[in-house]
């Protein structure tokens, strides 16, 4: 070690690390998303399950090819957990019964179009799921709109292998469907609230008239020998939640989680959440027969889901801390927009995406004080 | 018979009309908005090297800019200033990006002239070639290259009789020494 | 009044004429390697947008339609593009040297964008008055300049990334400008 | 200083959010290593040990004249100066360099440098005779406290005091000319770096000769506060400043000495995040703390500056603590400055043999050395044998711009926008970011959850940054050279043709004169006669003082020579003579014209056989020994450029 050239590239400081890692951070978004998880398998059967491993193996299979493609070294890149969130997030996204064929076309989307064609991990513009969602919604309008009912109208479960038939074969068991007969429920798929929202405002019903159907379905549901007369909102065992509703209210938990452990900053949520809650207390204040409440708003469609696992990811979303208040709060209008006057019930990933493409600029024009400067 | 004559007659002097209107708005505007002279001669010649070293086979940097500008040469003919200040050019001009033939110049540090002082014979030529003056000295007299005036554009060492001026880069010091860019492991193949 | 913010709006969001209509793609994808030259060609087409439809409605209504040759309007938008865009290049030239070397070639090729003619000729089929053709004409060119704009931030960043060799700068250029239109989709069915 | 209140609210909520302690400082970020400062603080300091042989490096930049007093074979004493800047010397700032124990001047070479490039520069080897004979008050000061600032600068310049921080800035040039222009000094004992200790065991060991170096800087200086910052992680070293100061303030009543704790928390020994901790001030970018009245020091410099002062005593030695988790015990030691890495790094036992490069400093902000021999120079505040992260590469990720590192930065910069730039080469984007105002602090790089190694690229991209601006500045000036040229050349050209036409419009007036009839008006021939005659007598005094001119420079004239000097005046007086008689005008006007033609060319070719036969004329006989060296000239040079051409044809094909 004593030559006396200069070295070719000496390691510089500094030598200490407190070895955080890419993985690490992944994973703990990655186990915000479980609460979420069991009450969805709990509300709306095992559907999501079957989806998610199907997510899986094409996240394998296409992050494999691709990195082989780029010749970059595989286990690093695979185990960086960084595709396994966008797969997660698409899951949530997509109805529990979709054909088998939706996730695995909108994974391959999203993973090649996403990321890798713009030179993997860390260089897409683009957010991934997002845009695998809306290459889903825009290709495959009907598949899209099948979202399974929630258990309790049904009356029964989804069992595992009833929603694994259903989603290869695209209908119920045999079995199945006489028991359903009872309940005169012929399909699986009801509406959501956003959408049953959306057609009841089109045909000109206000806002508590198109939602009481939701209660109405209750109504008819038979349950050991009594019939529950449903109210405004759907019924539950607990509190006056729709089951969306306490899917919304899990992904808050996890979110809350997340934030404590400092995976994402608290710009997104607050960002976003308060000016959804802004915009949408102005315009129902000023009517509320047809501007939806504040808290339906909230805990409807995905927006707990965007607010803490969507516009969080750093990679697509703006980096210095005044940008990313103005990405979250410009996303919050966007989707309180499309909800209301656009032609998709829920706006969540235009809007992303929308807000993905300004990034640039706003990074550009938010730079924070530097010490010393004016 | 009149129909299809006045409908004619009027398109016609529509179009006349129309076409006369614009004309005189356009005359009119370019005499006011009248510009002389090319701003982007001196743009261009901003960005050369200014290392005058005629390898773009004008006599110096400010008449291939002045080239430029009016059009009638290459981009790609400045080779010290390598692919940088070609696609510089491109981009001022507005010519279509065009590959620089020699390229080994980029990556080398800048070498300046160095006579070897015992060998030189005081002949005065190298001094006429040097465009920039960097050489000192006169007839019969030792001659030497100021370093820190040298553009290193070899202008000089073709010249000499007895060969005595070959190009150096400078020693490393303290003072020039760089910071080498650290390459990343993963970008580059797989392990 | 509530018609006009109409217009504006669904000109420069819900169909916007780069990415949902697909008209005047030549200048952007040609000028948007830098956000400046971005925006001055986009300010550029604003002022000649705004005053050839302007131009355009004045000459179909008070020259044309009088004497039945509606079959000649192209040809006379033409005529009028052509005119305010040589006015155009030689205010450019004269008031900012720098913008004009940077427009370069695209400055005289706004007479062919699409886009210009478009508007014109879309001001007819919908025969708009004299205001609704202005503000759709300016609403077009905020349209076109906002996404030029967008696009050419997103370029740059492009461009620094580590894109795979064979998509390196145009390929990878278009493919953005279709996910880009494929997010303006949101919009759809807003303002029909 | 937060309030107590937010101490207690902050404490336990950093159980669950450690990041909280961010808020408990005034500046923005700061990253919370592990300390390792147990290692080495259990054991007392080592006495001084004398190696084997003493390297000093002499930093000379190029153009620097310095005075050398000693030369190789001599012995020195301790405390004698080795070399100090010359008198002439106009380029910088030359440290004197004393030798730090007796013993014989070995050699003077060139020596590899403790510096990250690894390059070597011209150094002094001492072979110590271990007798350690010392010379004192080598300084010869009074012991006083010095009544003028320029007095003190003197003394810290003679006695080769620099910045012990680690920056290595001679300490007299930071100092202000003038008195009271300072309001603050400040003392700085935070030492945020992990395993360094050795300014927590100066305050604990010499809390009185900081203080009294502090106090009498303050006093020449007429500054009226002092502040002590020290980090809360170091409560014996608080305790025996507070003390030291509780004594030292009774006989100093005009001045205010404040011992402050800070947060513990990494860079907070910054000079400018220190200010902004203790003052609240923010020092403007690119201006200096005593633009802002402010002067910030080590507590090693202010003992070395009380040791200069009091003793005179130069700075020779300095506490170095050796650590690191190859080492079984790290330790502290006054160190000599020169004493090799190894001799240290060796007396630490360390586990297993030492392979790997030393790194001199922290682990945040050291770097590793070229060569293990290195020596300790007076900025060595630690020897590191083996850091927390093994060097060896872990994976580099990309950066997913998460912010953590914009959340680290203590100047509050945009360290992933910096990266994204200065790898995608836009140096002038870079520069926009403020790149210059990084400290290299090494924070960012520290959380990176990608572990690129951010603080590198940023050192890259700021000298590559200083070479651009430095190569448009050279272009800049080759262009007026070359402009400035081509004007010389024109100016030239013009001068010769404006000769010519000169001449022949006066050839061609006499010519004119010559056919016009004698009759003319008899003033205008007067007046021409007259110009004519003042011509010639011009010419004829011009033709004098270039006479002198060419006898100064050549050796005493040879005969050839006066004959042609004596024919040339006769031709003068001649045409000075023919113009008085009343000859025709116009005649005498175009023979004077000829004259002067005659003369020019007659000077000129005495001029060009004077310059090639110049050393004929002087001695006739050595006339062929002349020839023959310069045709013996002209053969060596062409040998020799037939060799050089052989040597680059054998160069050209192995390409």
């Amino acid at each position: 070690m004593s030559s006396l050239t200069p070295q070719s590239s000496p390691l510089s400081s500094p030598f200490a690390h407190n070895n955080q890692s890419v993985r690490r951070l992944m994973v703990r978004v990655q186990l915000a998303v479980i609460p979420a998880l069991l009450v969805h398998i709990y509300l709306f059967g095992f559907g999501i399950v079957i989806q998610w491993l199907l997510a899986f193996a094409t996240l394998m299979v296409v992050e494999f090819t691709m990195l082989k493609l780029r010749n970059r070294p595989i286990r690093p890149f695979i185990t960086d957990m960084s595709a396994m969130i966008t797969a997660t997030v698409l899951v949530f996204c997509i109805p529990a019964g979709a054909p088998w064929w939706i996730i695995v076309s909108g994974t391959a989307f999203a993973l090649i179009f996403g990321k890798h064609i713009y030179g993997g991990l860390g260089y897409n513009p683009f957010n991934p799921a997002m845009l695998g969602y809306a290459f889903l919604l825009l290709s495959f309008p009907v598949q899209m709109t099948q979202w399974t009912a929630p258990t309790e109208i049904l009356d029964y479960a989804v069992s595992f292998n009833n929603s694994l038939h259903l989603i290869f074969t695209g209908s119920l068991p045999q079995a199945a469907l006489e028991a359903n007969l009872t309940a005169n429920l012929d399909m699986v798929s009801a509406a959501t609230p956003l959408s049953q929202l959306q057609t009841g405002l089109t045909q000109g019903q206000g806002v508590t008239e198109s939602l009481t159907p939701i209660a109405l379905e209750a109504q008819t549901h038979y349950q050991n020998g009594s019939f529950i007369n449903g109210f405004f909102y759907n019924t539950a065992q607990f509190f006056s939640l729709n089951s969306w509703a306490w899917v919304n209210v899990a992904f808050l938990i996890g979110g809350l989680w997340l934030l404590a452990v400092r995976a994402i900053r608290w710009q997104y949520p607050v960002g976003f959440l308060g000016s959804l809650t802004l915009i949408s207390f102005i315009f129902y204040s000023i009517d509320p027969n047809t501007y939806p409440p504040v808290d339906f708003m909230l805990l409807s469609g995905g927006t707990m889901l965007a607010a803490f696992f969507i516009i969080t990811d750093p990679i697509t979303s703006s980096t210095t801390p005044k940008g990313r208040f103005i990405f979250a709060c410009g996303i919050g209008v966007l989707v309180y927009v499309i909800r209301t006057w656009g032609i998709f019930p829920d706006g969540i990933t235009f809007a992303v995406l929308l807000m993905n493409i300004a990034v640039p600029l706003i990074d550009q024009y938010t730079q924070p004080r530097v010490y010393g400067h004016k | 018979m009149e129909e299809w004559f006045i409908s004619i007659t009027a398109a016609i002097l529509i179009f006349v009309g129309l076409a006369i209107v614009f004309g005189l708005l356009l005359g009119y505007a370019a005499v006011r908005f009248k510009v002389e002279g090319n701003p982007m001669a001196e743009q261009i010649d901003k960005i050369l090297p200014q290392t005058q070293c005629g390898q773009c086979t004008f006599p110096g940097c400010k008449p291939y800019a002045e080239a430029l500008a009016k059009g009638e040469t290459e981009v790609n003919l400045c080779i010290p200033g390598g692919t940088d200040t070609m696609i510089l050019i491109s981009e001022i001009t507005g010519l279509e990006p065009k590959e620089v033939e020699v390229t080994e110049a980029e990556h080398k540090p800048k070498e300046t002239a160095f006579i070897d002082e015992d060998v030189c014979i005081g002949c005065v030529l190298c001094i006429k070639a040097c465009p920039v003056d960097a050489i000192l000295g006169a007839t019969k007299l030792m001659h030497t290259v100021i370093q820190s005036e040298c553009t290193g554009c070899d202008k000089c060492a073709p010249v000499c009789p007895v060969d005595c001026i070959d190009m150096r880069a400078p020693p490393v010091s303290l003072e020039n020494w760089q910071w080498p860019e650290p390459t990343i492991k993963s970008e580059g193949e797989a392990k | 009044m509530q018609e006009y913010v109409l217009i504006l709006i669904s000109t420069v969001l819900v169909n916007n004429f780069v990415l949902v209509k697909f008209l005047g793609l030549c200048p952007f994808m040609g000028v948007s390697k830098k956000t400046d030259a971005a925006l001055g060609m986009g300010l550029a087409t604003t002022f000649v947008l705004t005053l050839s439809s302007v131009l355009s409605y004045i000459i179909f209504n008070y020259l044309l339609q009088p004497f039945g040759l509606e079959y000649l309007q192209t040809i006379a938008f033409i005529l009028a593009i052509a005119a305010v865009v040589g006015f155009t290049e030689m205010a450019v030239h004269k008031t900012s040297p720098t913008l004009y070397q940077v427009l370069g070639i695209y400055l005289p090729l706004i007479t062919t964008n699409c886009a210009v003619l478009g508007v014109a000729l879309l001001n007819v089929t919908e025969n708009n008055n004299f205001l609704e053709s202005a503000f759709f004409g300016f609403g077009a060119a905020v349209g076109f300049t906002l996404v030029m704009v967008l696009f050419a931030s997103l370029r740059e960043r492009i461009d620094a990334s580590d894109v795979p060799a064979p998509f390196k700068g145009a390929p990878i250029a278009l493919i953005t400008a279709g996910l880009m239109s494929m997010a303006f989709m949101g919009f759809g069915g807003m303002v029909h | 200083m937060s309030s107590i209140f937010m101490q207690a609210f902050v404490r336990p909520l950093s159980i669950i959010y450690p990041m909280a302690k961010r808020w408990l400082h005034r500046f923005h970020g700061g990253v919370f290593p592990k300390t390792y400062k147990s290692l080495s603080l259990k054991h007392p300091i080592r006495s001084t040990v004398i190696p084997e042989k003493l390297i000093l490096p002499v930093k000379q930049l190029t153009g620097q004249k310095i005075a050398w007093h000693v030369a190789i074979g001599d012995t020195v004493q301790k405390n004698q100066c080795l070399i100090s800047a010359a008198k002439e010397n106009k380029k910088g700032i030359i440290v004197p360099i004393h030798a730090p124990t007796s013993g014989v001047i070995h050699a003077i070479e060139m020596m590899s440098l403790p510096h990250p490039s690894g390059l070597s520069a011209l150094s002094i080897i001492i072979k110590p005779d271990l007798k350690d004979t010392a010379l004192n008050n080598v300084l010869n000061v009074s012991g006083k406290v010095p009544e003028t600032p320029q007095q003190l600068k003197d003394i810290l310049l003679n006695a080769g005091i620099v910045g012990l921080g680690g920056a290595g800035f001679p300490t007299f040039a930071k100092l202000p000319n003038q008195t009271g222009i300072i309001n603050t000094l400040i003392i700085n004992g935070a030492e945020c770096e992990p395993f360094i200790t050795c300014d927590n065991l100066l305050m604990q060991t010499q809390a009185q000769d900081i203080l009294n170096g502090a106090i009498m800087v303050a006093q020449t200086l007429g500054i009226p506060s002092i502040i002590c910052g020290i980090e809360e992680n170091k409560p014996t070293a608080i305790q025996a400043m507070n003390a030291a100061a509780a004594t030292l303030l009774k006989n100093t009543p005009n001045l205010s000495i404040t011992i402050q704790t800070l947060p513990a928390v990494y860079p907070m020994g910054g000079e400018k995040q220190l200010i902004k901790e203790l003052t609240g001030i923010e020092v403007p970018a690119k201006t200096h703390a005593i633009d802002s009245g402010l002067l910030v020091f080590n507590v090693a410099t202010f003992a070395a500056i009380f040791k200069a002062i009091t003793l005179g005593e130069p700075l020779t030695q300095r506490l170095v603590t050796i650590a690191g988790l190859g080492l079984k015990h790290s330790y502290n030691t006054n160190a000599l400055i020169g004493t090799p890495f190894l001799t240290l790094a060796k007396a630490g036992e360390p586990i297993h043999p030492i392979q790997t490069p030393l790194i001199m400093g922290g682990p945040m902000m050291g770097f590793q050395v070229a060569d293990n021999q290195v020596p300790v120079i007076k900025t060595t505040n630690c020897i590191l044998v083996q850091p927390p992260e093994p060097a060896t590469e872990t994976i580099v990720m990309p950066c997913i711009r998460c912010g953590e590192c914009m959340d680290a930065c203590p100047v509050n910069l945009l360290p992933q926008q910096m990266f994204w730039h200065s790898q995608a080469h836009e140096f002038e984007k870079v520069e926009k970011l403020n790149v210059f105002d990084c400290i290299e602090c090494g924070c960012c790089s520290y959380v990176c959850p990608s572990h690129i190694p951010l603080v590198q690229f940023y050192r890259h991209a700021k000298s590559e940054i200083k070479h651009i601006h430095a190569e448009q500045q050279a272009a800049e000036l080759a262009k007026q050279r070359h402009e400035f040229r081509l004007a010389r050349i024109e100016r030239e050209k013009q001068e010769r043709e404006a000769r010519i036409k000169a001449k022949k419009a006066a050839v061609k007036k006499q010519a004119s004169e010559a056919e016009k009839p004698s009759g003319a008006s008899s003033a205008k021939s007067a007046a021409i006669k007259a110009a004519a005659a003042r011509a010639a007598a011009k010419r004829a005094t011009q033709q004098g003082s270039e006479q002198n001119v060419n006898e100064i420079s050549p050796p005493p004239l040879s005969a050839r020579q006066k004959a042609i000097e004596t024919a040339k005046k006769q031709a003068a007086a001649k045409v000075g003579s023919k113009v008085a008689p009343n000859k025709d005008p116009r005649t005498s006007a175009k023979q004077a014209a000829k004259k002067a033609a005659a003369m020019a060319a007659a000077k000129r070719r005495t001029q060009t056989n004077h310059e090639n036969n110049s050393d004929a004329t002087s001695k006739i006989d050595s006339k062929q020994a002349m020839n023959d060296k310069r045709k013996q000239a002209m053969e060596t040079a062409k040998k020799r450029a037939a060799e050089r051409k052989a040597r680059k044809a054998e160069q050209e094909p192995p390409k």
